[in-house]
This record gives structure tokens, C-alpha cells and sequence, in this order.
């Protein structure tokens, strides 16, 4: 347990390597320390699992590295705490983490930027980790911004496309407006509570805060902001999508796994607070119902592979914050286990895809690549069944705990039921809508498969996890609250099973056998237009925020408050050249004004004598 | 009797012809004929001293003013006159237009200090008391007897100061302005 | 007594400076870097013994000879942990500055350095004197050579923007010595004797309208220097003339005297008046914080950008002062030295560029991060700083600041953070404009930072991390002055 | 005795007051100004004496006294300009002497 400051250590170390040894380690090294910092990271994760089930172990360890800020009574120190959940996030973030970069490093192998992307990737994980073992919210908000800067980094990492610049400086500034709402929940929970810190926060909530009081909403809601803004759900979800122009290892890696799910985290964290005001809960609820249903439909005529996975991984954190809305607390986290396995696995068979077709990303240009790129079929096809949630697979038992739980809830519950079950629908529609289009059907294209060690195991291993762990027990069960108890009526489960394989049964006829060819008609056409732009959020956010502030600032280049002393010297040179045309050096002209003058005194004085 | 009426004769014909003689001086384009004015009118003011009871000041006005002083200005007048040539050059450089101005600006003086000079309530300095000329006279040849005659060398050395400008004259002459005066 | 031999070190050095200057250029150079080392030794001794000496008295008084005795002026010269840090500061950014003047400044340069030295000796001057006459006297030894070395070795029109600057220091300099004055006879009245010196006149009663007028007096010289939003004007077009070294010392240093003013004059001296002027004070620093970013967006000119960005985080800081809680003061002082590592840091780089293209329009660079890979990456590091990205200095400052206002005025932090979304907003356009896209141009001749640059930009880095990873570094140092001037400016 | 005769003598004096003031105004001769100015300067005149016998006091013979004086010296001066002007632009039109103009 005491090695715990090495997991965020070493691939932070590792940064730091890479960084400094800029040009002159070989490629091969390069690799050696990008993935070995990682690998590392997990097996020490694993050893301090082993610490924590060995029984009668503390079920929470909490260690100060050194004082950070202390100012007045303000104490934040510099310290990790682990506890059920952010083992748990340590088993994804570094186990996912090191598969991902074993990867990465064949993938990226031609890229001449080898080494900065691993030391970007490096600097992702070791942020991510620090993010997850923080022990105060300020400590997490270092890596919550670092985790930004990192997705920024990687995103415009083929900076020499302005497009991927564009890309990334909007997904960073759309998530630091979530960051700057969380900030000032931050300051608003200090106010309140008098500390930052994660564990007096889960004690002292329940007992300062009363249930429903407008402190703890506004709380819930900024913290709320936050997670929505980095998770990428309804308000802010606009920079997902075009954050698919970074390589594809990123978009497995931060954009299915890890990063996305901090908002979650955030909110599993912190649930102490979120208790305190239900109707928060509710709003969560509601948001990842409405991401679910609106990235559902939306997928389902993307044309570009990521850009439907990236939708789809929006629907499938639509589901975890549905989960934790309705209170099923630990199956939400569960979900984002199974999640990130399948998702990373769906990620980069896309990888392999992409890079057999010689960076082709339409999927109408593919078609019938079963034959020759067998594996990422196979994994493909178990990457789907899992996000469809077919019994066997882990996907089931996720999605399925999700649905049971939020049947539980007492007014909306059916309600909640439907919409979710709705939601597997679409997924299962467009997830093998997918599948179809790119290994059925003719063969449009010659791929040639990448061979090496680095392409296959990864996925091998991915493939029988995402099936295998629908058994594992997460110990989230102590740390957050328990989840609502009893069972929904038989009915309900056989209709949660039945819809996605009548979703599977229409994709296969719409999509293999050619039929209900009526979809495409025209006025069909103009609502696919409209799922297509992601339900016109991105031209909204630009008339709205966009157009009028770039106007403005340019309208204001030179800002006017400068103007006031140059009106100043004009006024002056004005008055000066009044002034000069008195003195014209006529003699005559003087004798006038003296006159004049004279004869004004006179009026005055005598005007005065009457008096 | 006889006496105060042909006083109030004299008195009024001597206040015209000092205004008809200024006013005639004025408007002369040959510099020697509105001299001439001059001195009529100066006569004519010398009369009026002696009417008001100021018979040392009439004489002095006739020797100093009429004698002296208009005669320096003949002098000159003399020296730089051209003639013919500058009498229309006068006339070139009085408009009838330029007259307006002036005379409007003057009759409106006019009637301020006429207007102000009324009997009611006479025109004095507006409640401050003004040291009266005899303190002044007296401070002036009691005390300050040394002042009064710095003043006259500073008169003195005024004058000496112009015959020393007019004297360079002769010398710098060059030959046209001389010839010019010459057949003036 | 180590003070004095800062500040002598630092004349000596200008002034020998000067007379090799006309010889032998490099002479003045190495003699300047000798006078900076010897201050840096004095400035060390001074540490160690009064970080021993701090946990018993708060002040480490240096000297307190007589000079006017009519009035009772003083030379009074003496530092507590707040103006430690900042002559710290001082020191350090006299090196980079110094180091990035190697090469750009090469004629007349021993009237530079003289000019140089003697700026940083007026600022060590400003931060220790504790007699208000003196600190007037150094306020103005500091302002004259910074107005010479941008009127001399500035870029194309140096004379309009060092006349701008010194008009408008000069004029509020003014407000102050007649402020400073009628505080005096205030006090003379109350007490009966003359007195300048600043423990003396915390004493004074400066409560009621006379309070509030002197106050302003104060307030208004300090926000011109500070630049604070309604007479900020004069810091873009005196930056973008400014040599590097130049725009490196009035960045780094001279902005700091202003927020140093505000927290030592106005706030002890004038308790009443000032908690009764907080609020138009934080709005106007908010004011300055959304304004000067939304302006750093729109200018082409890389050192106009920069300058607008130093703007926005001084508006901070003068938010923070008029908080005036335990919490926003200790930010204050830690934004004070983030700001200026990183505002130097960005100056330098901004003037780097500027060598190798001979341009600073941001429209005519591009695709950089090819060319010179290591400037791109340190230009990243403080793009990133300015934004305020947490593990580096200036999120510490801006976070504490943002937390002790949300305890006084919720309304005016949480405007304030949005400069949080509009900072990344022009960092990145730096980033953008830059380094990133495709090369405009032929860029071929552009090479990379060679060891001096790496060296100067490197020092700065270091510390910026240094203080985002370990602030109480600092905070424990400036944690005694800062609640006494607390306790001061509560009306104790 | 302060009867008509002294209040007429006062309004001629205003008279010739404006007179030389409208001569100096009209004229572009310096010789001519210069004789206006002689005429104002003998209106004042007039004025002191009219009032020397009004209040018969031998203040204002004095003043007259003082005027003559000065009327004397400041010819004298004049007509030595006037002459240096006709040799430096033999002309005497005093709208040439405009150097000292703003």
C-alpha cells in the first residue's frame, strides 16, 4: 500500500524522460519507457489490489506526500487516497491504460513525432492517476486540468492541419467552461463546509447541509457543470466528435476510457454532497437520458467509423450518468468498467481498420473485410455484441443492473425504464448498422493487414476481458451508497433482451439485404441532415457564443479607452491654432481690439453706476 | 452783458472750428494740408484754454504744441512727402468702405462718454476714493522733487535717443529715395 | 546592512558599467552580470539570516539615519517577508533579463546597463524604503531609466509610446506626493510632530472624507502602475516599443511595484477609507480582468497580446488586495511572482522570435513547432502558465485569490473566474498563430534556442514549477507580514 | 463754476477724443496716426483743463503741463521712426511692419 505515490509517479517520471531526452533516444527506447512507466503502473496497482482484498486490510488509505498550500486556515496538502472506487478507476486507468499503449506503440510506429506523443501519453496517465488518487477536490482539479491539457496536446498533436488545431483548442475550451463551473463550486463548498478535503467532505455534507436547501443544489449543479462539461454530455458535448482528429490511440485511450469518465468519478466522489440535493440527481438523470437518446440517433447516420463510436461512447455515458441519477451508484461504475474494456477494444479494431485501408475512415468506401482482416472482425463483432448488451457478455450485465435499478425509482421509474431500454434500441441499430457496412457486403477496397506483435494480442486480450468480466465484483460496493434493492417484473427483462436483437434483426435487413430502401427518401432526408449535425448544437453554440464574441473583439481592436488622450491632444492643437489668428501683425487690427475693448469696459462700468 | 454774449460767441465758434478742422484733418490724402488742419485746430483749442480761465495753458499750447511740435512734423512731413504720387497713393489706401468701422466703433465712445458724463449722476470711479491730484501735486514737488526731475532726463534722453535714429539717415541713403525726395 | 549593499552594488555596478561601456561593450556586459552576482550574495546573506530572524521580530530594519531632520525624513530602509520575495523576484529577473540582452542591445550599451541597473536598484529601493519620502525618491529613481532604455533602444516609434508612459507614471506620481503630503500634515496636526515614516503614520486617524481623498491620492498613482483598467493604456504601446530586456523589467518588476504600493500604503494607511472604496476597486479589477482578455484575443501584435494578458492578470491582483482576507492577500503575492516569471518568460520568447523573423505580427509566423521544436515547447510551458494551468504558479495565485473573494464579494469571483475560460482562449491563439498550422514563408534560416536562451528560459521554468508543485516556499515566508499588514488594514 | 460752458468744453473734448481715434483706425500713413494720435492727446488736454477750472484748482494746468510734455517726447520719437521705416521700406505703410505676427 505504501507504493501507492509510484503509480502516478512513474509515468510521470516517464514524461519527464522523454521530454528531456528529446532527440536523442532511439525510437525503440522511446517505447521502452512510454509503455514500460505504464506496465509498471498497472502491476503495482495490482499488487496494492492484492493489499487491499488481503483480509482485515483497512478498506481506506489516505497518505499526505507533503503540505501544499497552507494560507490562513486553508490546509491542502499534496496527498493520495485510495478506497473502493479509485481502485476500481485504477483498474481501468492503468489496465486499459498499458493495453492501449502497447498498441499505440506499433500503431504510431511511422509517426517521426514518436517520442512526444509518449511523452504526451505519459503526461495524460500520470494527470488521469493524480486525478483518481486525489485526496482534496483542489488536488483533483490539478488533474482534471491536466487531463485537458494533455486531451488539447494529443488532440492537435498533427498540428501541421489547422483543422486539428481548430479541434482541440475547441474541446478545451468547451471543457474548461464545465472546469470554470467546478471551480466555483469549489469556492462555494469551501465557503460552506470551511474544507477541501474529499473524506471530511463525505462526513461533514450530511450533517451541515439540509436536504434539498438551495446550498447543496448550487453546489451539485457547479459540480454537476463540471462533470457535464468533461464527460461530454448534453450542454457541452460538442467538442467529442471533432476531438476524433487526434490518432486513434488517443480516441481509444481519452476518449472511451478514461477521460470521459472523469465527470462520472467526479460525481461518485462526491455523492455525499449530491444526497443532499435529490432534484441535482434528478437533472443528471434527465441529461443522460437526453445524451443517450439524442447521440443514439445521431450515430446513426454518421458516415466517419470514429465519429460513430465517439457518438456512441456519449450514449454509453448518457447510461452511466442515467445509472447514477436513479441511484444505481455502484452498477454505474461497473458500466464504465465494462464500457472502457469494449469500447477501447471497438477503438482500435477501428485503429486497425483505419490503418489497413491506408488511413480511410468512410465507412461506405469499406465493405466486406471479414475475409481479410479476420481478428479485427472477431473482436469487432464481440465489441458490438458487449456494447448491445447480449447476455453473455459484460455489456448485458451492466446495461441490464442499470435498467433493473432504474425501474426501482418511485415516480418516474417506468418512464426512466423505457427511455433507457429505447435507448439499447438505437444502440443496437447502429452499432451493427456499423458492423454490416464495413465487413458485409461487396469488397470496395484491398486492404493489407498490419502485421505485428504489437496489433493482435492487445485485442485478443481486450476481446476475452469484455467478455469475461460481467463476473467481476467491483469494491465499490462500501464506498458509495447502495443501490435500490428489489427486482422489476419478469417482463421487463425479457423485453430489455428482446429489443436490442429485433435492433440487430432490422440493421441486418436495412443494411445486408438491402431492404426499406424508403428511409433514404427525400423528406426523410432533411431530418438525417438534421441527426447528422448532432441535432444543430455545434451552428447554435457558434451564432450564440461564437460570431458575437470574435465581432466584438474585433470591432474593439484598438481599445477605445485609448482614444480618450489622443481626443485630448487634438482639443488642444484645435485651440492652439484658434488662439494664433488673433496675433496677425496688423497694427490696425490691434487698435481695433482696443478699442472694442474699451468701449466694453465703459458699457460695464456704467451699466454698473445706475445701480 | 454785451460781454457774455460775445463770450458765448467766441466759445462755440471756436468749439467748431476745432471739429471741423479735426474733422477735415482726417480725411486729407495730402499729408501738408491735414498739418495745416492741425494747427488751425490747435489754435482754435488755445482759444477755448483762455475762455475756461487757463491763459497760461493757451499759451503754452500755441508755443509748445502749435509752434514746436507741428512744426517738427512739417519738417518731416516735408523730408519724406513724394508728392503727387504719394497723395494718390493715399487715396488708393482709403476706401470709403474702410470709414464704416471706425465711425461706428468711435460713435458708439461717443455716446458712451456723453451718456456718462450727465449731471445726475456724473460718471466718478465706482466706490473707491481716489487720491486727489493736490496730494498728488504736492507728494510731486514736496518729497518726490528728485523723481519729477529723473522723468525729465528720461524725457531728455527719449529725445536725444530719436535725434541719434533720424541722424544715421544721410548716410544710408542710397541714390533713388534721395532723388525721389528731391523732386517730391 | 545587506540591503544597502544591494542597492549600492547595483549603482556601483551601473556606473562602471557605463565608463568601460564605450571600450569594450563586452566588458559592461560581464561587469553588469559581476554587480547582479555580488547583490544576489548580499541578497542571500540577508535570507538566511532573516528567515532565523522572521519567527522572532517581523522586520529586519537596515538603516534609520537621519536626512531631513525640518520634517523628519528618514532613510529609513527596512524588509519584511512580503518585500523579501519581491526583491527576490527582482534579482532573478534581473539575470533573464540580463541574459536576453547579451546579444539584442549593441550600441551604446554601457549606457544601457547603467540605465538597467539603476531601474532595478530603484525597484529593490521601492520595496524596502519605509519612509514615505524615500519611497517617492526611489519611485522615481526607477521610473527615469526605464523611460531611457524604452526611448533609446525601442523599436519603431519608441519616442510616442516612453513619452506615453512617462506622462501618465509621472502624472499620478504626483497625486501621490500631494497625498503622501497631506497625510503628513494630518498627522502633524493630530500628533504634533513631523513624521514620514511608515509606522508613524499607520498610527494616523485617517477616517472621514480627508481619509478618503488621500487614499485616492495613493490609489490612483498605484493603479496607473498597476495597470488597472481606466488608465491602463499606456502598458501595450510602451511594451510593444520596449526592447526585450526593457519589456522584461517593466513586466516582471515595475507592474509589481504597483501591487506592492496597494498592499503597504493604501490599505494601512488608509484602513476606513479603503474597506469603504472596496467594492468600485474589485469591480474595477474585474473590470480589467474581462476587458484586457477579450482585448488580448483581437491584437495581431505578439508584445500587444502579452501586454493585454499582463492587464487581465493584474486585475486579479488589485481583486484581491480590496478583499483584503488572509486567503486573497497570500494569492496576491504568489500571482505577483507568477505573473512575473511568466510574463517574462513569454516577453523573452516574444523577443527571441522577433530576432529570428524580424516580425512580431502573429499573422506572419506559423508552423514554428517544426522549425525550432525546444523554443515551441518553452513557449507552450508559459502559454499554459499565463492560461493557469494548476501545477504551475499562476493557477496557485489566481485559485487563492478567486477563494478568498468568493468569502467577500461571491458575485465578483465568480465573474472574475470566467477570465478562467477567456485565458485559454488567447494563450492558445498564441499557440495557434504561432506554432501551429502550416509554415508561412520561408522559415528555413530560423534556427533553435542555443544554450544562453535555453539557460534563461530554462530558469524560468524551473521556478514556475518549483512554485506550482511547493508555494509555501513562499507562503510561509510572507504568512507573518501578511496578517500584520491584515490586522493594519482592519483598522488594529 | 461749473455751467454749460465746462460741460461743453468736456463733450468738444470727447469729440476730438473719437475724432483721433477714428483717425488712427482709418489711416495706413504713419505719419497720419501719428497726428491723430496728437489730436487725442489734445483732446485729453482740453478734458484736464476744463475740469482745472471747474474745480479751479491748478491740478489741471498741471496735467496739461504733463501732456504737452509727453505729446513732445513721444513725436519726437515717432517721427524718428517713422523716417527709419520710410528708409527701410520707403513707404510708410504701417501694414508692412507685420513680422511679429503668431
Amino acid at each position: 500500500m505504501h507504493q501507492l505515490w509510484l503509480i502516478p509517479g512513474l509515468p510521470l517520471v516517464g514524461f519527464f524522460l522523454l521530454v528531456l531526452g528529446h532527440g536523442r533516444f532511439t525510437r525503440s527506447l522511446a517505447r521502452l519507457i512510454g509503455v514500460g512507466s505504464i506496465a509498471i503502473a498497472a502491476l503495482i496497482t495490482l499488487w496494492v489490489a492484492l493489499d487491499f482484498y488481503s483480509p482485515g486490510a483497512a478498506q481506506t488509505y489516505q497518505v499526505e506526500l507533503w503540505p501544499w498550500l497552507t494560507a490562513g486556515e486553508l490546509e491542502v496538502s499534496f496527498g493520495l487516497y485510495l478506497d473502493g472506487l479509485s481502485l476500481s478507476m485504477l483498474f481501468v486507468v492503468t489496465g486499459v491504460g498499458s493495453l492501449i499503449h502497447w498498441y499505440a506503440s506499433g500503431y504510431m510506429w511511422q509517426d517521426p513525432d514518436y517520442q512526444r506523443f509518449f511523452a504526451y501519453m505519459n503526461l495524460f496517465v500520470a494527470a488521469m492517476l493524480m486525478l483518481v488518487l486525489a485526496d482534496n477536490l483542489v488536488l483533483l482539479f490539478l488533474g482534471w486540468e491536466g487531463v485537458g491539457v494533455c486531451s488539447f496536446l494529443l488532440i492537435g498533436f498533427w498540428y501541421q492541419d489547422p483543422a486539428n488545431g481548430y479541434a482541440a483548442r475547441k474541446a478545451f475550451i468547451v471543457t474548461r467552461v464545465g472546469d470554470t463551473a467546478f471551480a466555483i463550486g469549489l469556492f462555494l463548498l469551501y465557503r460552506e463546509l470551511g474544507t477541501l478535503d474529499l473524506p471530511s467532505i463525505m462526513v461533514l455534507a450530511p450533517e451541515k447541509f439540509v436536504v434539498g436547501a438551495n446550498q447543496p443544489t448550487l453546489i451539485a449543479t457547479l459540480l454537476l457543470a463540471g462533470a457535464v462539461g468533461k464527460s461530454a454530455q448534453l450542454p457541452l458535448h460538442i467538442w467529442l466528435p471533432d476531438a476524433m482528429a487526434g490518432p486513434t490511440p488517443v480516441s481509444a485511450l481519452i476518449h472511451a476510457a478514461t477521460m470521459v469518465t472523469a465527470g462520472v468519478y467526479l460525481i461518485a466522489r462526491t455523492h455525499g454532497v449530491f444526497l443532499q440535493a435529490p432534484d441535482v440527481l434528478l437533472a443528471v438523470a434527465f441529461i443522460g437520458l437526453f445524451t443517450l437518446l439524442i447521440s443514439g440517433f445521431t450515430a446513426l447516420n454518421q458516415t466517419d467509423i470514429k465519429r460513430v463510436l465517439a457518438y456512441s461512447t456519449m450514449s454509453q455515458i448518457g447510461y452511466m450518468f442515467f445509472a447514477l441519477g436513479v441511484g444505481a451508484w455502484s452498477e454505474s461504475i461497473f458500466h464504465l468498467m465494462t464500457h472502457a474494456l469494449f469500447k477501447a477494444l471497438l477503438f482500435m479494431t477501428a485503429g486497425s481498420i483505419i490503418l489497413a485501408l491506408h488511413h480511410e475512415q468512410d465507412i461506405r468506401l469499406m465493405g466486406g473485410l471479414r475475409r481479410q482482416l479476420p481478428v479485427p472482425f472477431w473482436c469487432f463483432v464481440i465489441g458490438s455484441a458487449c456494447l448491445v448488451a447480449l447476455p453473455p457478455t459484460s455489456g448485458f450485465f451492466s446495461k441490464e443492473a442499470i435498467l433493473n435499478a432504474s425501474w426501482q425509482l418511485p415516480v418516474y421509474g417506468p418512464w426512466f425504464w423505457a427511455g433507457g431500454v429505447l435507448g439499447a434500441f438505437i444502440t443496437a441499430i447502429y452499432s451493427f448498422r456499423l458492423l454490416f457496412l464495413v465487413f458485409f457486403g461487396a469488397e470496395k477496397v484491398q486492404p493489407h493487414e498490419p502485421k505485428g506483435w504489437q496489433f493482435h494480442p492487445p485485442l485478443i486480450i481486450l476481446a476475452t476481458l469484455s467478455l469475461v468480466a460481467g463476473w467481476f465484483v467491483l469494491p465499490t460496493g462500501d464506498v458509495l451508497p447502495s443501490s435500490p434493492a428489489g427486482h422489476p417484473p419478469m417482463w421487463t427483462i425479457v423485453v430489455a433482451i428482446g429489443l436490442p436483437l429485433l435492433g440487430i434483426g432490422i440493421a441486418y435487413q436495412v443494411y445486408v439485404r438491402h431492404k426499406w430502401q424508403g428511409l433514404r427518401l427525400a423528406h426523410w432526408q432533411r431530418l438525417r441532415q438534421f441527426w447528422f449535425q448532432g441535432f444543430g448544437f455545434d451552428g447554435l453554440y457558434r451564432r450564440l457564443f461564437l460570431t458575437p464574441f470574435t465581432s466584438l473583439a474585433q470591432v474593439n481592436r484598438n481599445d477605445i479607452i485609448d482614444g480618450l488622450p489622443t481626443l485630448l491632444i487634438q482639443l488642444s492643437r484645435f485651440l492652439h491654432r484658434l488662439f494664433s489668428q488673433l496675433q496677425n501683425g496688423q497694427l490696425r487690427a490691434y487698435i481695433a481690439t482696443l478699442a472694442s475693448a474699451a468701449i466694453i469696459i465703459l458699457a460695464l462700468a456704467i451699466s454698473t453706476v445706475g445701480k | 452783458m454785451i460781454w457774455a454774449y460775445l463770450y458765448n460767441i467766441v466759445f462755440y465758434a471756436s468749439c467748431g472750428v476745432t471739429v471741423v478742422a479735426t474733422l477735415l484733418m482726417i480725411s486729407r490724402h495730402n499729408a501738408v494740408h491735414a498739418l495745416l488742419y492741425l494747427i488751425v485746430s490747435s489754435l482754435s483749442l488755445a482759444i477755448i484754454f483762455y475762455l475756461l480761465g487757463a491763459a497760461f495753458a493757451a499759451a503754452l499750447e500755441v508755443i509748445v504744441y502749435a509752434g514746436a511740435v507741428m512744426i517738427l512734423f512739417v519738417f518731416v512731413v516735408m523730408m519724406l512727402n513724394q508728392g503727387q504720387r504719394s497723395a494718390a497713393l493715399e487715396a488708393a489706401w482709403l476706401p470709403a468702405r474702410g470709414w464704416i468701422m471706425p465711425s461706428i466703433l468711435a460713435s458708439i465712445l461717443l455716446a458712451l462718454l456723453l451718456l456718462g458724463m450727465n449731471s445726475e449722476h456724473p460718471l466718478q470711479p465706482y466706490g473707491v476714493h481716489g487720491v486727489a491730484v493736490k496730494d498728488v501735486g504736492i507728494a510731486l514737488f514736496g518729497p518726490y522733487v528728485l523723481v519729477v526731475e529723473l522723468a525729465s532726463f528720461l524725457l531728455l534722453s527719449g529725445l536725444i535717443g530719436a535725434f541719434h535714429i533720424a541722424r544715421k539717415m544721410p548716410s544710408h541713403m542710397d541714390q533713388n529715395t534721395l532723388d525721389e525726395a528731391g523732386n517730391g | 546592512m545587506q540591503l544597502l549593499g544591494i542597492i549600492i552594488s547595483l549603482l556601483g555596478g551601473g556606473v562602471l558599467a557605463l565608463m568601460t561601456g564605450h571600450r569594450s561593450p563586452v566588458a559592461s556586459r560581464w561587469l553588469s552580470l559581476a554587480s547582479l552576482l555580488v547583490a544576489s550574495m548580499f541578497y542571500t546573506s540577508l535570507w538566511l539570516d532573516s528567515t532565523h530572524s522572521l519567527s522572532t521580530s517581523l522586520w529586519t530594519m537596515h538603516t534609520d539615519w537621519p536626512w531631513i531632520e525640518r520634517f523628519g525624513i528618514h532613510l529609513l530602509l527596512a524588509t519584511d517577508g512580503l518585500s523579501l520575495v519581491l526583491i527576490g523576484l527582482t534579482l532573478v529577473l534581473g539575470y533573464v533579463a540580463l541574459l536576453s540582452a547579451w546579444h539584442e542591445i549593441n550600441h551604446r550599451c554601457g549606457l544601457f546597463y547603467l540605465n538597467f541597473l539603476f531601474t532595478l536598484a530603484g525597484v529593490v529601493g521601492v520595496f524596502s524604503a519605509l519612509d514615505l519620502f524615500l519611497f517617492f525618491v526611489f519611485w522615481e529613481v526607477m521610473l527615469v531609466p526605464m523611460f531611457l532604455i524604452i526611448a533609446i533602444w525601442g523599436h519603431e516609434n519608441r519616442r510616442f509610446a516612453a513619452t506615453k508612459f512617462f506622462i501618465y507614471t509621472q502624472a499620478s506620481s504626483l497625486l501621490m506626493l500631494a497625498a503622501m503630503v497631506g497625510l503628513v500634515l494630518l498627522n502633524q496636526q493630530q500628533t504634533g510632530l513631523w513624521s514620514f515614516s511608515w509606522f508613524t503614520l499607520t498610527q494616523t486617524d485617517t477616517s472621514g472624507s480627508m481619509g478618503m481623498w488621500l487614499m485616492l491620492g495613493f490609489y490612483v498613482a498605484f493603479l496607473v502602475k498597476l495597470p488597472g483598467l481606466p488608465v491602463h493604456n499606456w502598458l501595450p504601446d510602451a511594451h510593444t516599443q520596449a526592447p526585450t530586456p526593457g519589456s522584461i523589467l517593466l513586466a516582471g518588476i515595475l507592474l509589481k511595484t504597483g501591487a506592492y504600493g496597494l498592499l503597504r500604503f493604501v490599505w494601512p494607511l488608509f484602513p476606513d477609507a479603503a474597506l469603504a472604496f472596496a467594492p468600485i476597486a474589485m469591480g474595477l479589477g474585474v473590470l480589467s480582468v474581462l476587458y484586457a482578455a477579450k482585448l488580448a484575443f483581437a491584437q495581431n501584435d505578439l508584445k500587444r497580446l502579452i501586454a493585454y494578458t499582463s492587464i487581465s492578470h493584474m486585475g486579479f491582483v488589485s481583486l484581491g488586495i480590496f478583499a483584503w482576507n488572509h486567503l486573497s492577500l497570500q494569492g496576491t503575492v504568489m500571482q505577483m511572482v507568477g505573473h512575473g516569471l511568466s510574463s517574462a518568460g513569454l516577453f523573452a520568447i516574444a523577443g527571441l522570435l522577433q530576432q529570428r523573423l524580424h516580425t512580431r505580427a502573429l499573422d506572419q509566423m506559423g508552423g514554428l513547432w517544426a522549425l525550432m521544436p525546444k523554443l515551441a515547447t518553452l513557449s507552450m510551458v508559459f502559454a499554459l502558465a499565463t492560461l493557469g494551468l494548476p501545477g504551475l504558479a499562476n493557477f496557485i495565485g489566481e485559485f487563492m485569490i478567486l477563494l478568498g473573494v468568493f468569502q467577500i464579494e461571491p458575485w465578483a469571483a465568480s465573474l472574475a473566474a470566467l477570465a478562467m475560460i477567456l485565458a485559454p482562449v488567447y494563450a492558445l491563439v498564441i499557440m495557434q498563430k504561432g506554432f501551429f498550422g502550416m509554415a508561412v514563408g520561408d522559415k528555413t534560416k530560423a534556427l533553435d534556442l542555443n544554450a544562453r536562451e535555453l539557460l534563461m528560459l530554462g530558469l524560468l521554468v524551473v521556478s514556475l514549477v518549483l512554485l506550482g508543485f511547493w508555494p509555501n516556499l513562499i507562503f510561509t515566508v510572507t504568512a507573518a507580514p501578511v496578517d500584520s499588514l491584515m490586522h493594519l488594514g482592519k483598522g488594529g | 463754476m461749473d455751467n454749460q460752458y465746462i460741460d461743453h468744453a468736456i463733450i468738444l473734448a470727447g469729440i476730438l477724443f473719437c475724432l483721433g481715434l477714428v483717425g488712427v483706425m482709418v489711416r495706413r500713413n504713419l505719419l497720419f496716426m501719428m497726428i491723430s494720435i496728437e489730436v487725442m492727446l489734445n483732446a485729453s488736454a482740453l478734458a484736464f483743463i476744463a475740469a482745472g477750472s471747474a474745480w479751479n484748482q491748478a491740478e489741471g494746468q498741471i496735467m496739461f503741463l504733463a501732456v504737452i510734455t509727453l505729446g513732445a517726447a513721444e513725436v519726437a520719437v515717432g517721427l524718428g521712426l517713422t523716417l527709419l521705416l520710410f528708409r527701410h521700406h520707403n513707404s510708410v505703410d504701417v501694414d508692412q511692419l507685420n513680422k511679429l505676427r503668431g
